[in-house]
């Protein structure tokens, strides 16, 4: 087996004084959706962006490619091929739809802009308009598709699905896989557990700052503990 | 009959988009009503319309047998309709306690003189008091008086999604406008809002909630409406609706 | 019957105006980077005219290598400005922080403590009277444009402002650093996960900014003809004023509100005294802000 | 009320402190530091509590002096009651020129701050018939209770001192209680706030101007401490160094606003040594203050901790309901 | 004792600090050659900054009254602060003596406050004889809007009345004022037969130049205020001509000019003093020559009496007495800008 494409190894992170993550061990394989699951509050986001630079890890190591990321500058880690769909969304609000893009595209360029508009044709309607009137979930395609823009090798995407209408949701979740089948690896944080487990390969549970279960998805998906604590108590 | 919330030909542009299209619709007194629609469909800018942020380029909304188009957002707080946020808007540098405490403000305001001299006579002390009980009745219903103490900022999204509801809370509303309460939560908290939700509203409140997440709205909500492009195409039942043509092409998507 | 008077008091207006719009560029550009006012951009205007005074003493060059040292003081003093008042403070992350009055305010007063360190040291260095220019060097030659009298250097402010702004929009509106910079303002996080270097960009605007302060300084001083360390304080309120007035993110609405504010000056001692100039144009100011709460050309707040 | 308590003794204690050294020059300090303590907790309500960046608070700690001084020069009226006059007239202009501004936020609302001080200034500075203009007003009395001096070294530092600590606290409790939430909530989301029925505009005024009441009443002090005022002690600079204060303290924390006022006052007199550098020094010291503890030396205590003590107490009275959220009546 | 304290409130930091540097300097000259002239006692003084600050300048002040060896007080350089420090040294009975406040009512306060500078109500009139003997009727008047500045035009404007004339335009002008382009086309509008200023050099700097600019050729006429050799420095060829009073010129041949002069340009790399450093050593000496006076064991009583008697004082801004009301009498010489220097003219 060749080298994960994205390997985490014993990552402590700390906010202040109080520290979120206890060694957390988490493999991307090259060409793999893995799925990260968890309640709230358990430090999903923190690893995210942690692998993404804007937290500095205390302790541990992130390689991205065979080469270590952990504490590099964000914007470096962004150019080695790795964005992010981050929570928040975190949008240019007072610039527009497509200048929104444009900075996504960083220095790839506009390569990408029409493939990703024929992803989400609303946004095709909204090029001019500012991306902070946009409605909660226009803002939250508007964030995937920027992160598409850069055509990244690893995409991680924290809760994509927030804030979207149940078809369009599907629609994500089926671009997940095909932008995967694009070679692109993802990393998926999601609280739609069992839409996540569907197309993940692999999936791993946070609970407290450490990785409680990982293993295949199919696995996961049948396992009792995640019945109960995330598929509202029954599987399937 | 009048109802509680009457909205009637309510339309708004922005520009070219028409956000709101000539909307009429109505909540009863003590009903639990659901509002989906696709992104973008004028949701949250119907809640807009209601709450007074944003001014209606057409028709009106009455409350309580009132007109309440043209008030600021406080005064139609005031009124009695709280609300929550689609983008959370938790008073970050404030205890958790502090937050709650300015919806029960809200309704209840201590001036400046109750602040100064308040403890010296009893209605100014009552007012605190109420506002203090207010308060922590609202913590206790969401369950956060454990971290009462704690900055909001430090609290995890779940919890501050509480907090929010608990504000609201905190104002006694008569109506209360929740916008996307289950944004991401997982099934079993959902599950748990779900639950919460409704126990509001056997306790007598008014809601009306936008969610995209149709286990919840249909679990919960006695009556849904449906916006689609700023148009309202469907107003019924939960069955009816996952069941009509136009709001399964138009939302749901043809395999749910 | 148009009397000839109230041209040239409009014209003084209008130089005034320009002054202040030359010291505005720069100020609304460092402010739109990180939303804050940079209350040392007074001093880099006063270092840049004493760069240019030290070096007129001391070698008496070519007026083009008086400039261009005031802006490499300049930049060298907006590098290190931004390294010492400003980039300590973006160690905060956590939400509470960004989201804080008190940081803002912190960092609006350690820019406010860093101008007082410099211009007492200037005042020792320098002492706090005016020092004047020599005549050679100085750009206020009468001009006559038909009924009004002008000097040279109304016609030099007005082109170097003219380029600055020129340059300033095209750079914010065309290029890729623009576009990069309009991103830091906006959301700096989000700047992040696209991969710009918030950093280098902040610097880069903080050096260019107070390159733009310092050639206003210089040329200030070679305008009026006297350099000292306070010399920096009005034309910064005003600038400041202007900012806001225009509505913060726009530079060209900056300079508009500088020449508004420059022409209300002169019309008010025109019309009623010099000592209640000011006045007129604080007035200006409030209704203005009565009538567009986000000043004349800033955007509107953001949807809830 | 405990560190209102503190404050007291502090105040109260310190002429024995002061006594030993027998120093007119102490008192004087002492009085100076109080006034500005007064200033910068008045600048506290607006710019720490409600967050509203207020860049010409010294015109009402001026408008408060001048009609001390007025009163005094022109009608003969004694401290007892231009005191009270001194504020409530401070917050009457308030009132008044904030009535058009007070939908501004932000950096627009500052700088509109930063206009009406200005403006204020210049009608002290040129209204030469009325202010006497940069000739300044000699006040002829000092501090007196209903017709008793009180102008003695001692009697004068107990009046401001009394008259301060007693502001302060009337502050404190506007801060630290529900109105204070209210206030806050502005600072943090206005927005929001509003949809929470608290009405911005009417709070913005209301702290706008008892913030301006009690910088009237700090310029009522200074007017009849000094004996003479001129336009020339409000002007920007002193609105900054006010600003300065209550930044450095900890924007939000009123015991804060209180230290940092002590510490930029205390602290140039201190330095006298250094000579020239003595300014430096300050910004220095300002500049590491700031860097080190950017939310201030001390940062906002909240008030959190003592609702929760004022909360304890309530709640015990009104019984605490049991369980997680069942059975609440809240409605 | 054998050392006397004397307190001198100066700025010596902030925005006004050049004055207050050359107050210093001008003081430690007297002081230094009072030191050395082998006196029965020596005397120390000490200087504070005051910043130009009411708050600063009130503390200093009770600083120095708490000081028991402290029998005298020089300063401070604003009317503003020097007025505020006023009350103190009138509650403790302290004599002040200021080089240059110039508010109408300064010497008012009480018995213990002196000023060495020739007020308004002296130098006005003399100026609107000046005026009116070079056949001037019609004036036009400018003051800075300080204290000083409301003195310079009532001092002014009453006399021109008194002589017949009338003033034409009178306007007062902020402080630090850069561009006096709009006023200045506005007096021209007024057209008078010469411009009557009140300015300190650096504001007249900037207001010849932009007088020149506009090619404008009114007579313009100034207070000793303005008698700085800075003055020429900043405004250049544009000074030439200006007519101004003063009671000090450098040129004067008498030794103690000379003598003030020579060690003045040693301490300042061969600067000439202006009026106010010229005020400034003057003060000084008087204040010295009143605590000698008051000797042996000098009492702040006893030096306020001493000043009081201060009578043809031998100074470098020629003689000076201090009348019923502790103002100075000052002669005044009428000086012109010409070919770049101030020269005395008879009329
Ligand atoms: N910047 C920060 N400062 C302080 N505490 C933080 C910070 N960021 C996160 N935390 C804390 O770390 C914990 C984990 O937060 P994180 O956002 O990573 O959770 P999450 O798993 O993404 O939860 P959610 O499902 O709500 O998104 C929480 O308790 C949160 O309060
Ligand atoms: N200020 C504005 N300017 C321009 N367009 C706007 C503005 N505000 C809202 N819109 C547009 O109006 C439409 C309705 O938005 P709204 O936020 O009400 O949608 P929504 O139904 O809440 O959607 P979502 O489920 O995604 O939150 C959107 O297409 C949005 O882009
Ligand atoms: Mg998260
Ligand atoms: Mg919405």
């Amino acid at each position: 087996m060749t080298a994960p494409l994205l390997s985490i190894a014993d990552l402590h992170v700390a906010m202040g004084p109080q520290e979120i993550l206890h060694g957390v061990r988490l493999d991307v394989p090259e060409g793999a959706i893995v799925a990260v699951l968890g309640s709230n509050g358990v430090g999903k986001t923190t690893l995210m962006r942690t692998v993404s630079g804007i937290y500095r890890a205390k302790q541990g190591t992130i390689t991205f490619r065979g080469q270590p990321i952990a504490n590099m500058p964000a914007h470096r880690i962004v150019q080695l091929g790795l964005s992010q769909a981050p929570e928040g969304r975190q949008i240019f609000s007072n610039m527009n739809v497509r200048e929104n893009l444009v900075l996504g595209g960083g220095d790839v360029g506009l390569g990408e802009l029409d493939r990703v508009l024929a992803m989400f044709p609303i946004l095709s309607e909204r090029l001019r308009q500012n991306a902070g009137s946009l409605s909660g979930g226009e803002q939250q395609m508007l964030c995937i598709a920027r992160a598409l823009m850069r055509r990244p090798s690893l995409l991680l995407l924290d809760e994509p699905s927030l804030g979207l209408a149940p078809k369009i949701v599907a629609q994500i979740f089926d671009l997940i896989v095909r932008i995967r089948a694009e070679g692109v690896s993802i990393l998926l944080v999601e609280q739609n557990a069992r839409a996540a487990l569907r197309i993940a390969d692999h999936a791993a549970v946070l609970e407290d700052g450490r990785i409680v279960l990982s293993g295949p998805a199919d696995q996961l998906r049948d396992d009792p503990r995640i019945a109960e604590a995330y598929l509202g108590g029954h599987a399937h | 009959m009048t109802h509680l919330l009457e909205i009637r030909n309510v339309s708004r542009r922005f520009g070219g988009v028409q956000a709101v299209g000539d909307v009429t619709a109505h909540v009863n007194e003590g009903e639990l009503v659901g509002l989906i629609g696709p992104n973008g469909a004028g949701k949250t800018t119907l809640f807009n319309l209601i709450s007074g942020f944003t001014p209606l380029s057409g028709g009106t909304v009455a409350f309580a047998g009132r007109t309440i188009s043209g008030m600021t957002p406080n005064q139609v707080a005031r009124l009695g309709i709280s609300r929550t946020f689609q983008n959370l808007r938790v008073f970050p540098n404030m205890s958790v306690f502090d937050n709650v405490s300015v919806g029960a403000v809200g309704a209840l305001p201590q001036g400046a003189f109750g602040a100064l001299f308040g403890g010296l006579h009893r209605r100014g002390r009552d007012r605190s008091a109420e506002i203090s009980r207010r308060t922590w009745e609202a913590l206790e219903a969401v369950g956060l008086t454990h971290v009462a103490a704690e900055l909001a900022a430090n609290l995890p999204y779940g919890q501050r999604k509480y907090l929010e509801i608990a504000r609201a809370l905190a104002m006694r509303p008569r109506f209360l406008i929740l916008d996307e309460p289950a944004a991401g939560l997982n099934d079993t908290e959902t599950r748990d809002l779900a639950a919460f939700i409704k126990r509001l509203h056997g306790q007598g409140l008014t809601i009306m909630l936008v969610e995209h997440d149709m286990t919840l709205v249909m679990g919960i909500c006695q009556r849904i409406l449906v916006l689609a492009s700023g148009r309202k195409i469907a107003d019924g039942t939960p069955d009816a609706i996952r069941t009509d043509a136009a709001v399964l092409e138009a939302y749901l998507g043809v395999d749910e | 019957m148009f009397d000839p008077y109230y041209l040239q008091q409009l014209a003084i207006g209008l130089s005034l105006g320009m002054t202040y719009a030359l010291m505005a560029i720069g100020f609304t550009l460092i402010f739109g980077v990180l939303n804050v006012v940079n209350f040392a951009h007074g001093e880099i205007y006063t270092l840049g005219a004493f760069a240019g005074l030290v070096l007129i003493s001391a070698t008496a060059p070519p007026i083009v290598a008086v400039i261009l040292g005031a802006l490499a003081i300049g930049a060298l003093a907006g590098f290190s400005l931004e390294r010492i008042a400003f980039k300590p403070f973006r160690r905060f992350t956590d939400e509470a922080s960004l989201k804080s009055r008190a940081m803002r305010e912190s960092t609006l007063l350690s820019s406010l403590a860093v101008s007082i360190v410099v211009r007492e040291a200037l005042e020792i260095v320098f002492g706090s009277q005016m020092r004047s220019v020599p005549f050679e060097y100085l750009i206020n030659t009468p001009v006559r444009v038909g009924p009004v009298i002008l000097v040279t250097g109304d016609f030099i402010i007005f082109g170097v402002a003219a380029a600055m702004l020129i340059g300033l929009q095209y750079l914010l509106t065309r290029t890729r650093v623009g576009l990069a910079i309009r991103a830091v303002s906006n959301n700096p996080l989000g700047a992040k996960y696209v991969g710009i270097d918030t950093d280098r960009t902040i610097i880069t605007t903080f050096v260019v900014g107070s390159m733009m302060g310092a050639a206003a300084g210089i040329l200030m001083g070679l305008y009026y003809g006297a350099v000292f360390p306070a010399m920096g304080f009005t034309p910064g309120i005003k600038a400041f004023v202007a900012m806001v007035m225009g509505g913060l993110s726009s530079i060209p609405g900056a300079v508009i509100c500088a020449l508004i504010l420059g022409i209300s000056e002169s019309m008010a001692t025109t019309f009623v005294s010099s000592g209640w100039s000011d006045m007129v144009a604080y007035g200006f100011l409030i209704l203005t802000l009565i009538f567009f709460p986000n000043g004349l050309f800033g955007a509107r707040r953001e949807r809830v | 009320m405990v560190p209102a308590l503190i404050l007291l003794l502090v105040f109260a204690a310190l002429p024995a402190l002061l006594a030993g050294f027998d120093k007119g020059y102490f008192y004087q300090i002492a009085n100076l530091a109080l006034i500005f303590v007064l200033l910068s907790a008045s600048m506290h309500l607006v710019t720490g509590v409600a967050g509203l960046l207020h860049l010409g608070h010294a015109a009402f700690y001026g408008v408060g002096a001048y009609t001390a001084a007025l009163l005094t020069s022109k009608l003969g009226l004694g401290f007892t009651v231009t005191l009270p006059l001194s504020g409530l007239v401070a917050a009457l202009v308030a009132f008044l020129v904030a009535l058009p501004t007070m939908r501004l936020v932000s950096i627009y609302f500052a700088v509109a701050t930063l206009a009406i001080g200005q403006m204020l200034y210049l009608v002290m500075l040129n209204w030469v018939d009325f202010t006497k203009g940069p000739n300044g007003v000699i006040v002829s009395k000092g501090f007196e209770l209903f017709g008793v001096s009180l102008s003695g070294r001692l009697a004068a530092y107990y009046t401001v001192a009394t008259v301060v600590t007693l502001s302060v606290i009337a502050i404190g409790r506007l801060s630290h209680s529900y109105y204070g939430n209210a206030l806050r909530s502005i600072r943090e989301d206005d927005q929001c706030a509003d949809a929470m029925g608290v009405s911005t505009v009417r709070l913005k005024m209301e702290a706008f101007t008892l913030s301006a009441f009690f910088a009237g009443v700090a310029g009522g002090l200074w007017a009849h401490m000094t004996g003479y005022i001129s336009p020339g002690d409000f002007k920007f600079s002193e609105s900054i160094l006010i600003l300065a204060m209550v930044v450095v303290g900890g924007l939000g924390s009123l015991p804060g606003a209180v230290i940092g006022a002590l510490l930029l006052i205390l602290l140039p007199e201190g330095l006298r040594a250094l000579g020239d550098f003595r300014n430096i020094m300050v910004g220095l010291v300002m500049f590491l203050s700031i860097l080190l503890l950017p939310k201030g030396l001390l940062g906002e205590v909240s008030a959190l901790r003592l609702v929760r003590q004022q909360l304890g107490a309530a709640w015990r009275t009104t019984g605490p309901a049991n369980g997680k959220g069942e059975g609440i009546g809240w409605r | 004792a054998d050392t006397v304290k004397l307190g001198y409130q100066l700025p010596l930091t902030g925005d006004t600090a050049q004055y207050g540097q050359d107050f210093r300097k001008a003081a430690e000259i007297a002081l230094t050659e009072f030191n050395a002239a082998g006196k029965p006692f020596k005397v120390e003084i000490v200087f504070e900054d005051s910043r130009s600050d009411a708050k600063e300048g009130t503390n200093i002040a009770r600083k120095f009254v708490d000081d028991k060896e402290i029998v005298g007080v020089l300063g401070d350089f604003t009317s503003g602060v020097s007025m505020a420090a006023a009350q103190v040294y009138k509650e403790a009975g302290m004599p002040q003596l200021s080089q240059t406040a110039s508010h109408p009512d300064y010497t008012k306060v009480s018995k213990y406050q002196f000023r060495n500078i020739a007020t308004q109500a002296q130098e006005g009139p003399y100026n609107a004889k000046w005026m009116a003997t070079k056949g001037i009727k019609n004036v036009a008047v400018i003051a800075e809007q300080t204290d000083w500045g409301q003195s310079v035009v009532t001092g002014f404007s009453d006399a021109v009345k008194a002589n017949g004339g009338t003033v034409a335009f009178s306007e007062f002008f902020n402080r630090g004022l850069k561009d006096y382009r709009s006023l200045i086309s506005k007096i021209e509008r007024a057209k008078p037969d010469a411009i009557y200023t009140g300015f300190f050099y650096e504001d007249g700097a900037q207001f010849l130049k932009q007088l020149q600019q506009l090619g404008i050729k009114t007579p313009v006429y100034s207070t000793s205020a303005a008698y700085s050799p800075k003055l020429i420095e900043l405004a250049g060829g544009a000074a030439e001509g200006v007519h101004l009073t003063s009671n000090f010129l450098p040129t004067d041949p008498s030794p103690n000019v000379q003598h003030f002069v020579d060690e003045w340009k040693k301490r300042s790399d061969g600067a000439v003093p202006g009026q106010f450093p010229a005020q400034a050593y003057d003060a000084v000496r008087i204040m010295l020559a009143a605590v000698e006076k008051a000797s042996p064991n000098p009492t702040r009583e006893k030096v306020r009496d001493a000043l009081a008697q201060t009578k043809d004082f031998p100074g470098v801004t020629g003689k000076t007495s201090f009348n019923a009301d502790r103002e100075a009498e000052k002669e005044l010489v009428k000086v012109e800008v010409k070919g770049g220097a101030f020269v005395p003219v008879a009329d």
